[in-house]
């Protein structure tokens, strides 16, 4: 073993959010110029270390050391960022800055005036680095969840600083980006750049990673060389207990069943044209697409969050008004958006209000909702989803990223809904709170409801019965249960087998 | 490399302390009860008056007007929204319900139209008020606040350009009845005042309608995503305001038995006032009906103490704003939350 | 028709400076505001008595009971080619460069119910606001034989009528009358704070006996319906009887005082007010000049160092003069 | 093989919106400027001095003071506060100035400091106001709406106090200078606005503490991370918002050779509406000096049109709050956005 430096060290750190302890004596040791991955369950406090470990929070015990000295004090920021970067699990893109301030932000010039001209051309620089196709003079605003992450990305690794934190920069991305995030990540660490990473995605731990620390219920459990770890045994040092990999269903999707969800020459200018769509009660259609490939576009026409140019879409036998979501919601639709802060929950209003909200009318008579019944509706879906949560009464803005999305899924599931559309379900979620998710969409099938699953996620889209490919705005292929990974991938980047 | 390995942990130490997080939870929006705590205390001290019946009967009956202006402001700021028309409405509303029934010579349009209509016609103005600022909104996507600040200039330039800016004195019966009549030995403005709260307090606690204001004002698109028809509640919630508004200009003008011609100017402030400072968020989605009603009190209690102290004219100002930075101090203290 | 109110005081005579061939230019006005009773019934007289007097009126201007509103109107009725200004500033400060403005254009100013305290003025016609507070407390004090509480309805703090009726009124009653007892109500010229803080004073003190409010317009109905509700209208006679005198002068008031619910008035003449105002503005553009001392019309004119003021007068109305027809208040319909 | 399906994506529909997208994006703050067209048209046929330098400049010199308070309140609304104090700033600053300096007989304290110091001592007035508020917001972490509220009615009232409401017409020379000068044939006050808003649009538009205030107020804990001293800089924003209500009560001051005892009240409203009407948005993050400054033009000339148009006073609100309204509606069909 060669003797190693240690570049950041983070010792007995504890973290308390009210009634809430987010990390309890925990640690973690990175030595420089390695790739370190940081997993755990959601809610596990990972991305509490990493404000921590970025000068954003204080612990209330505990310390940081940066290559042996003491952090800087909170109110230096600049000390701070001279030593850390960091894509954070919120996003701190600023909507009403264009592209090229977000990446410049509090650094357009070294002194004096700022010449936009020039900030445009590094920002252009910058973006064509990452490969990322967005103009910098557009408002941030302007741009959709993926490209947002890549603006964070792009920017967090543009510092030139000697450590790097990535906190689930993975988890908006599709494959072709993920595959350009992980070349850059190989690029710093030659260049000797110490790194963590955090992600739910456990085979890019694998990928990407030299060692792997485990976090479970706000401590710290174990650090490892990732060689030294097989996959069946992190997820058992995240869980806590011995946990199988997902064992997918098989269903014989019945030609007879009803129709519940159907779209007929659908359209919308720019985003997708002409599509035909079936899904019977008891199926799970995957849609899968690699980046503008209008798979999104689609999904929300259906549920009414755009109005299409042509065609009709049907729920349940009913043709739904355009551009209508309550509509479609009350023939029988449930729906789990792409952007869950933007259009997921509502951040001050509890878990179980937020879920209940589609069948608020059946929680009491003339009009009132019985808070009782509320709560224990709530309860009762906390249980199922297994959300990690001081009770159904928490606020949603109090929990982690993974168990918020279980939340919008406990919504899109409370209707026991005739037709399912969930897009990226899985994003941002433990593996086990995938599988719980995936069991829940499984679940609904089983109990006779039709699913459309937006997702680039293989694993995901493993439980569907049939995957639509769309390619720039067209349905090309339709790929029956039983495909390989190859098999798939090439169909959504356009490739002909 | 070896592998490191940190006992187990216990999970129990996180659901440790949820029992007093969840009960703070429920009173956080009643921090402006030690406030009224202690200006009832300082208040005693003042005058012996203060903690009589008879006073305190007075402070409601004063307030209970602002206070549905409040009520009215509460509820389109919990759905995210602003009003600031709604002291134009509480001036220009009555009149216009008293102007349509009384004789020319008393400054009616000459309509003459049945003395029973006025108070109906008045709140049918407010509603209407209501409905063009929900419609300028919610069509022409523009900033509620700006359109409201535009409105309350034009409708209280209605109340003056019909008026000709002259108070109307001669009354319908209703509204007169309505200003002087006791009820069970309160007057009937604090009754009115009192039910129209008991029903908000319940309709935003535990009716679908109530609480989707909260999913509303909280996250628009999520409410929408959820189901919502974000538009037509929140233009039917300014359509309650207006009435609401219409109400507390009827109950006004009955109390002070005419209508000058700046009934209601400068009320928005302090119902803004007794909203926020009663934990209502100008962001919208937060803050409770029953925590506006505490603000209107602390608000009537302060300026109840300040005329029975008799402080000079000229210094009353200064000390009345320095009170409400200080119940403000206080409600952030005891309620432990920042403000935004 | 009424006859040409040429002073006996007012000598006529062409002004030094010799621009006496101006006659008949336009003269243009600025209605304080158009809120109140008062200065509607003014706003109302204006046209009327300018075509009584032949007089060449722009449209009148309305600064809203704001001087910065009042000194842009200035601005514009002087370039739209105005030969003399009425106005009624509200802020008598903050007027001052506006009247050196004017005056170094040799536009003649008459200003309206307020005397500016710097600034050339040809003439200020108003009733001396000192007089009103004074009448009010002298009756006040009388009917109560010197003695017990009375309250002070007062105006807004940043006007100086109120304070001139304020101080006048108070240090009348110290002088006169220390065995009364007076509570000041800042009320802003309003009738919600006007009724609340009523009621609770009589709450507090039930014996009080007299109210003085500065502005009928807003603090009659609230005044009355506090009193009301407590069943103090009672007549004169009656010990628990609370006199009420008003400021103002309006309809309202009168019927009050035939009703006997109010007990008197000081009436503020609005008619001569626009009457005189105009009445001096032609003059001044006729280049004539008055000096101080009695007119014909119940007034005096007095010197100010920065021009004249004519004192109209403003007579106390009670039950016995409630129904002279000389009165504005009962002449507008 | 291998071989691909449709030709390499053409990302057409995307790019060819973009040029003008960005030339809109450019001048998205500048949605007023038809309405400005359209007045400057109208006004013309209402009165033909209208048009003239004479008449224009005056206009500017009305607007000159507002426009400060404007810029005052765009900068501390672009840093996603509130301040609701600075139109009582405009009144007590200059006044307790003035009163420094004047002898007790003029209304003066009676310190009788040299004359000079006049105008320093009130921009520093203004400043510790801002200053005030700055420390309570951030240090206590309350609702800056409410917390400049009562602030606006503390200082209001430290101006009636310590004048007893009366006016003050004893002027240091310093003022009245700044009041009449004319410089290069512009009143003084025209170049000081000018040149503030010059430099205010150049430190916002072209320096890294300008940009800082768009960071912040477009999300606070994104600038924080970015390593922006976030409270720092929204204090000094206070403080600067103070000094310059204070500097435009200065020249209203200057112009009107006095201080009344209401100079600067209701300003705020007016200020509120030229910001948001010229693009500033009350969410922070967003809106331009220049945007603002256009908003404060519209109001002038609106003004100024109606005044020589001589609309009766009764109606005159009524048709100026509707000119205000369709100001908006153009202003948004011209803009193409939602406003909010
Ligand atoms: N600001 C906060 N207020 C209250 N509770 C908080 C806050 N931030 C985090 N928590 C709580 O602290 C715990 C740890 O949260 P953290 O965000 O660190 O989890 P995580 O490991 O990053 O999870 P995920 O994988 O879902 O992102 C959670 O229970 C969360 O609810
Ligand atoms: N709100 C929007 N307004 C206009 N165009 C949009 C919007 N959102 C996305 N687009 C564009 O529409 C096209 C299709 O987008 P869509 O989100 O449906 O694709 P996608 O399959 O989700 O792509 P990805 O896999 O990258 O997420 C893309 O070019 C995208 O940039
Ligand atoms: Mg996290
Ligand atoms: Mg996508």
């Amino acid at each position: 073993m060669t003797p190693s430096v240690t570049a950041v060290e983070a010792l007995g750190i504890t973290k308390r959010f009210g009634p809430t302890i987010a990390l309890n004596g925990a640690g973690i040791a990175i030595t420089e110029g390695e790739t370190h991955a940081l997993v755990g369950r959601n809610g596990a406090g990972k991305s509490t270390l990493v404000s921590i470990l970025t000068g954003l929070q204080r612990p209330d015990e505990g310390e940081v050391r940066f290559a042996g000295e003491p952090a800087p004090p909170m109110a230096d920021r600049d000390a701070w960022r001279r030593r850390v970067a960091c894509v954070y699990q919120k996003s701190t893109i600023i909507p009403t800055l264009t592209v090229a301030e977000n990446l410049f932000l509090n650094r357009q010039t070294d002194r004096g005036a700022i010449s936009w001209r020039s900030l445009r051309g590094r920002a252009r620089d910058l973006l064509d680095q990452y490969g990322v196709d967005v103009d910098a003079g557009t408002m941030a605003s302007d741009l959709g969840v993926e490209q947002r992450q890549l603006l964070e990305i792009a920017r967090a690794l543009s510092f030139g600083a000697r450590f790097v934190i990535l906190d689930e920069p993975t988890a908006q991305l599709d494959g072709p980006a993920i595959q350009r995030l992980f070349d850059r990540m190989r690029a710093l660490r030659e260049q000797g750049v110490t790194m963590m990473f955090i992600s739910h995605h456990l085979e890019e731990v694998y990928e990407i990673c030299q060692s792997v620390s485990v976090f479970r219920d706000a401590r710290h459990i174990v650090t490892s060389a990732v060689g030294d770890l097989p996959h069946d045994r992190l997820v058992d040092a995240m869980t806590g207990e011995a946990t199988a990999a997902y064992a997918y269903r098989t269903r014989t999707a019945d030609p007879s069943a009803p129709v519940v969800l159907s779209a007929r020459g659908l359209g919308l200018a720019g985003r997708y044209e002409n599509v035909d769509l079936t899904v019977r009660a008891g199926e799970i259609v995957g849609l899968a697409g690699s980046g503008s490939s209008g798979k999104v576009g689609l999904a929300e026409t259906l549920v009414g969050l755009h109005r299409a140019d042509t065609g009709t879409v049907t729920v349940n036998g009913v043709d739904v008004r355009p551009g209508d979501v309550p509509s479609a919601l009350r023939a029988g639709l449930g729906f789990v958006p792409q952007d869950r802060h933007r259009q997921g929950f509502v951040p001050l209003l509890s878990i179980a209000e937020n879920a209940t909200i589609p069948i608020a009318h059946r929680l009491g008579r003339y009009g009132t909702v019985s808070p009782a019944r509320r709560r224990e509706r709530g309860a009762r879906m906390i249980e199922r989803l297994d959300i990690k949560t001081t009770g159904p009464d928490q606020p949603v803005a109090d929990l982690s990223g993974g168990n918020a999305q279980k939340v919008v899924l406990a919504r899109a599931l409370a209707d026991d809904p005739r037709a399912l559309v969930v897009i990226d379900p899985t994003a941002g979620v433990d593996v086990k709170a995938k599988h719980s998710l995936l069991g829940a969409v499984e679940d609904a099938a089983g109990r006779g409801a039709g699913a459309v699953l937006v997702s680039d996620e293989l694993d995901d889209l493993r439980i569907c019965d049939r995957v639509l490919v769309m390619f720039h705005g067209r349905i090309v292929r339709d790929v029956p249960r039983g495909w390989t990974d190859n098999e798939l991938v090439a169909a959504m980047e356009g490739i002909d087998p | 490399m070896t592998t490191t390995q940190t006992p187990p942990p216990a999970p129990a130490a996180q659901a440790a302390s949820r029992g007093p997080g969840l009960r703070l939870g429920r009173f956080r929006d009643l921090t402006l009860v030690p406030v009224i705590v202690v200006l009832l205390i300082a208040g005693s001290f003042v005058d012996p008056i203060f903690l009589t019946t008879g006073n305190l009967t007075n402070v409601l009956q004063q307030q209970s007007a602002l206070a549905l202006v409040v009520l009215a402001e509460a509820l389109i700021l919990i759905s995210g929204k602003f009003d600031l028309s709604l002291e134009s409405t509480v001036g220009m509303a009555p009149a216009v319900g008293v102007m349509l029934v009384i004789p020319v010579a008393a400054g009616g349009f000459g309509l003459d139209l049945p003395a029973i209509l006025a108070i109906p016609l008045c709140l049918l103005a407010g509603g209407l008020v209501g409905a063009f600022n929900g419609f300028l909104i919610l069509r022409f996507q523009l900033s509620a606040f700006i359109v409201t600040l535009a409105m309350m200039i034009v409708v209280h330039g209605l109340h003056l350009g019909l008026t000709q800016g002259r108070s109307l004195f001669e009354l319908p019966a209703s509204f007169l009845y309505l200003g002087s009549a006791v009820w069970f030995g309160l007057p009937a403005a604090i009754w009115i005042t009192g039910v129209l709260f008991a029903v908000a307090v319940v309709a935003l606690g535990y009716f679908r309608a109530g609480r989707s204001l909260y999913a509303i004002g909280g996250n628009a698109d999520a409410a929408r995503a959820a189901g919502i028809r974000v538009e037509r509640v929140v233009w039917v919630v300014f359509v309650i305001g207006g009435v609401v508004a219409a109400l507390a200009g009827v109950l006004e003008t009955g109390r002070l038995g005419g209508i000058s011609a700046n009934q209601g100017v400068g009320w928005i402030f302090m119902a803004f006032a007794a909203a926020v400072i009663g934990g209502v968020s100008m962001d919208g989605g937060k803050g409770t009906i029953l925590g506006a009603l505490t603000g209107v009190l602390v608000i009537g209690l302060v300026e109840n103490i300040l005329t029975l102290k008799g402080v000079p004219g000229e210094w009353k100002q200064l000390v009345y704003g320095s009170i409400i930075l200080v119940a403000l101090m206080i409600s952030r203290l005891a309620g432990g939350k920042a403000q935004d | 028709g009424s006859s040409e109110p040429a002073g006996t005081a007012a000598t006529t005579g062409a002004r030094p400076t010799g621009d006496a061939g101006a006659k008949g230019g336009k003269v243009g006005i600025d209605f304080p505001r158009a809120d109140s009773d008062f200065w509607n019934s003014y706003n109302k007289y204006v046209p009327q008595m300018a075509a009584e007097l032949g007089i060449d009126l722009m449209p009148p201007t309305n600064s809203q009971n704001d001087v910065a509103k009042l000194v842009a109107n200035t601005q514009a009725l002087t370039g739209q080619g105005a030969k003399a200004i009425v106005m009624a500033p509200q802020d008598t400060g903050a007027i001052a460069s506006t009247l050196q403005t004017l005056e170094t254009r040799n536009i003649p100013v008459v200003t309206v119910d307020t005397r500016p305290d710097k600034g050339k003025v040809y003439m200020v016609v108003r009733a001396d606001n000192k007089a009103y507070g004074t009448q009010a407390c002298e009756f006040l004090g009388e009917k109560l034989g010197g003695k017990g509480k009375v309250v002070q309805l007062m105006g807004a703090l940043g006007s100086i009528n109120g304070r001139d009726r304020a101080e006048a009124f108070r240090g009348c009653m110290k002088e006169k009358f220390p065995g009364i007892t007076v509570f000041d109500e800042p009320t802003e010229w309003e009738g919600t704070k006007a009724a609340s803080m009523l009621q609770t004073r009589l709450q507090q003190h039930p014996d009080i006996k007299g109210v003085y409010m500065h502005a009928g317009g807003v603090h009659l109905a609230p005044t009355l319906q506090v009193l009301k509700a407590k069943n103090l209208i009672v007549p004169p006679e009656d010990p628990g009887h609370v006199f009420v005198v008003s400021n103002d002068g309006i309809p309202q008031e009168f019927d009050a005082i035939r009703k006997g619910e109010i007990d008197a008035t000081v009436s503020q003449p609005a008619d001569l007010y626009a009457k005189y105002a105009l009445f001096y503005a032609k003059a001044a553009i006729e280049g004539k000049t008055f000096t101080p001392g009695p007119t014909d019309h119940d007034s005096t004119i007095i010197q100010l160092p920065n021009g004249l003021e004519d004192q109209l007068p403003a007579p106390l109305v009670t039950k016995e003069n409630v129904d002279d027809k000389a009165l504005w208040g009962n002449q507008v319909k």
